[in-house]
């Protein structure tokens, strides 16, 4: 059942040291900002986090990870113009990094969220990211195993809940929401606005609720200006 | 069958986009990667019908946005803010790259630092020890698309080929290049060999003393 | 710890379904099988906040349509014509079973021909050779619901439990089932066994005496 | 690119025997009847029918199936109330039938859809449809293998298409066909309204239309009342 609660920091209350996380967005791009300050301030840390890159400037995922508490981070593109609090932390040997293919990242996280226990994908085939990968050879196609990728805790940006928490998004800032509000013992989602059930039409929910456990407003005041950041 | 374009010079960047944009299907969907090929879309007529996927989830995108049309949801893979045309669609991170690796992308064009003879691509990490590594989306588009173009200047800053017998630098993709539009000649690869197809402002046969790849005559 | 109402009839297929109805936590998101299972809807009320999915693409699933009501393109598992109530939503069949294997509905409840004191659950085959074997969702959402529920008459025509040792009939899934309700008892099975919670119209040294699963004393 | 054409005879113009063919629905939700007229009309024989079912009554999939232009059916409930046209041929010997369970069906039409080369499902896992399939233990638990289930063509029936080819569906009429466009050479999708390109929501489009390749309207006149079968 989603409940509604009044603060960012309410619903980030479970988190746990050591718990995986898996945060939205894509650049700043759907990125649950306030969901991630929250989380700074609970002060958990020994965190490993999945999130399509390594942060951006110095808020959000850039803050959390300045904090010291991420000990891991799972992305596909961590390399930006504006990914200076990333590349000090790893080039001084103080963050782990795991690099996967965006679309193998984001079949992962689907994969965990639909009880998948693993898949064959052609993506990586060849290159230096399949190392150590298993590998099958299937209609004359190579293939990699890769596994589902879980979260303890997905914090998640979408523009309108409904009271069943029923999600709809905005634009490009969809992005891994979807997949990620699935895959995670704890869903928690920051929205611009909140209706009443029957608010959103039912064929064009994005996330249906029974993937959603805490529901937060954030009302849209501050607005990021995006990074001319390759990723 | 090759067309030398001797008595001129190599393309510009812009001549090379219009170049690449000129063999676009009419109709298809197409994935213009970060960056270089990114300005194919500048000659893209509306007329063409070409549909432009980005893949952080978006059928349809249109031209950068500028003023008050930038809205911070709305971007591209570069980040770059985009509009949409009439007839988009939204959809998330794991169908966007469902589309891709389930190969209904009609084209990709990617940009490159090297392209074997075997049509290996090579465009995500430059080799250096201390680089910090970041694939994003590279890898999944190079085996998705059903056809993967590269885009690149055909020599590098130290006047080395980019076209070359092996890969040297770490790999993307294995034998998914089917074609390259580079400043000096366009090539087309297939299981037979690699062959130019034009050059720019030099001949064949100069070209052909310039790369250790063996340019099939056909 | 068990309840037994030896002083009344068995449970009535009503009363059955009455009683799992109260066993499903409010705001729960529940899968109803086809047949018996769906008359449990009618006991839940709507302020329980539980959540109905059908399997073919819907949660927020509402009673059955009626009259004007009738809409071809709304029906539930069953193909019976349903409403949508508040808060619905529709979803494709790759998605509806992801839910389900994903372990995210709470709890489903289906019918059964013999569930072994291990929680493995026999429901779509009647074994006989000449069947024309249809599987349906089942064995998806015995292994992908949270809990399991099995609703079903305790006894076969001919006298037999189904409550077995060993299921006989081809299998639906393997330990899966953690409650079994029936007419006479209520179950619950756990590593440690079976445990009769409840008895209708017949006590428990009655009921262990018709049965070969040893029920565990607790 | 999406093409419109006048008729169902046209749309269907391509199909050849030995082909197999994707036919969305459940039970008559969804099923595109007059695709599957069309198909009929072609006389194509031979054919591998991947549908939820195997007919309703005597018309549509039934219909199909009657003609004797169906040599195998892969489905997860063949057996309903009405399936008589399929039982007789069955029970006869003249169709063979390869049972699926229903999620695992759909996922493996989402995999051929997704370049998935192939999965491990824990549906089935202990049955007798676990028979001859591969099986692998994951952090405990236990999986078979599956793979992706391509088709030549794809027959679906959607609610609305725009002229881009971008579908949306009606209620519970939507259930395999999103996922049966991804998955085959060519798609052929009846619609009941087309609409002008920018006259569907972005955000609410089911099936984009890179993964429709006809689109045929047919005015919704006649209306099938669903039977009283499971599946």
């Amino acid at each position: 059942m989603s409940r509604l609660v009044a603060t960012p920091d309410e619903a980030l209350a479970g988190v746990c040291d050591g718990d995986t996380v898996l945060i939205g967005g894509f650049g700043t791009a759907g990125q649950p900002i306030e969901l991630i300050e929250a989380l700074i301030r609970t002060g958990a840390c020994d965190l490993t986090v999945v999130n399509n890159n390594a942060g951006n400037g110095d808020r959000g995922l850039a803050a959390l990870l300045a904090q010291g508490q991420v000990r891991k981070v799972i992305c596909s593109f961590p390399r930006q113009s504006d990914s200076y609090v990333f590349n000090d932390l790893y080039r001084t040997g103080k963050i782990e990094l795991e690099v996967v293919p965006q679309g193998n990242l984001a079949e992962r996280i689907r994969a965990a969220g639909a009880g998948i226990g693993a898949f064959y994908t052609p993506t990586g085939v060849g290159t230096p990211l399949a190392n150590g990968k298993e590998t099958r050879t299937i209609d004359g196609r190579d293939y990699l195993l890769e596994y589902p990728l879980h979260g303890d805790l997905a914090l998640v940006k979408a523009h309108r809940a409904d009271t069943m928490g029923n999600l709809v998004y905005r634009k490009t800032a969809r992005n891994f929401g979807p997949v990620m509000a699935t895959a995670a013992a704890t869903t928690v989602v920051q929205v611009d606005h909140l209706v009443q059930a029957g608010g959103l039409d039912p064929e064009a929910v994005v996330t249906p609720g029974i993937f959603v456990d805490l529901v937060v407003v954030c009302h849209p005041l501050r607005v990021l200006s995006p990074e001319g950041a390759a990723g | 069958m090759i067309a030398e374009h001797a008595n001129r010079g190599s393309l510009t960047r812009r001549e090379l986009a219009q170049r690449v944009a000129a063999d676009i299907p009419a109709g298809s969907h197409v994935n213009l990667g970060i960056g270089q090929p990114t300005t194919i879309a500048d000659f893209l007529t509306p007329e063409s019908g070409v549909v432009l996927h980005t893949e952080n989830g978006m059928l349809g995108m249109g031209p950068a946005a500028h003023g008050d049309a930038v809205d911070p949801d709305l971007i591209n893979a570069g980040k770059i803010p985009v509009t949409e045309v009439a007839g988009a669609s939204y959809f998330h991170h794991a169908d966007s790259f469902a589309m891709i690796r389930g190969a209904h992308l009609d084209v990709c064009v990617l940009g490159a630092f090297q392209v074997s003879e075997r049509g290996d691509l090579a465009n995500w990490h430059t080799g250096e020890p201390d680089a910090i590594p970041a694939v994003g989306g590279a890898m999944d588009l190079a085996i998705g698309a059903k056809d993967v173009f590269v885009m690149m200047t055909l020599f590098d800053r130290a006047g080395r080929a980019k076209l070359v017998p092996h890969c040297t630098l770490p790999l993307t993709g294995l034998g998914c290049v089917s074609r390259v539009y580079t400043d000096v000649a366009t090539f087309q690869i297939t299981r037979r060999g690699v062959t130019a197809t034009e050059t720019f402002g030099t001949t064949l046969s100069t070209l052909q003393s310039r790369l250790d790849v063996d340019l099939a005559s056909r």
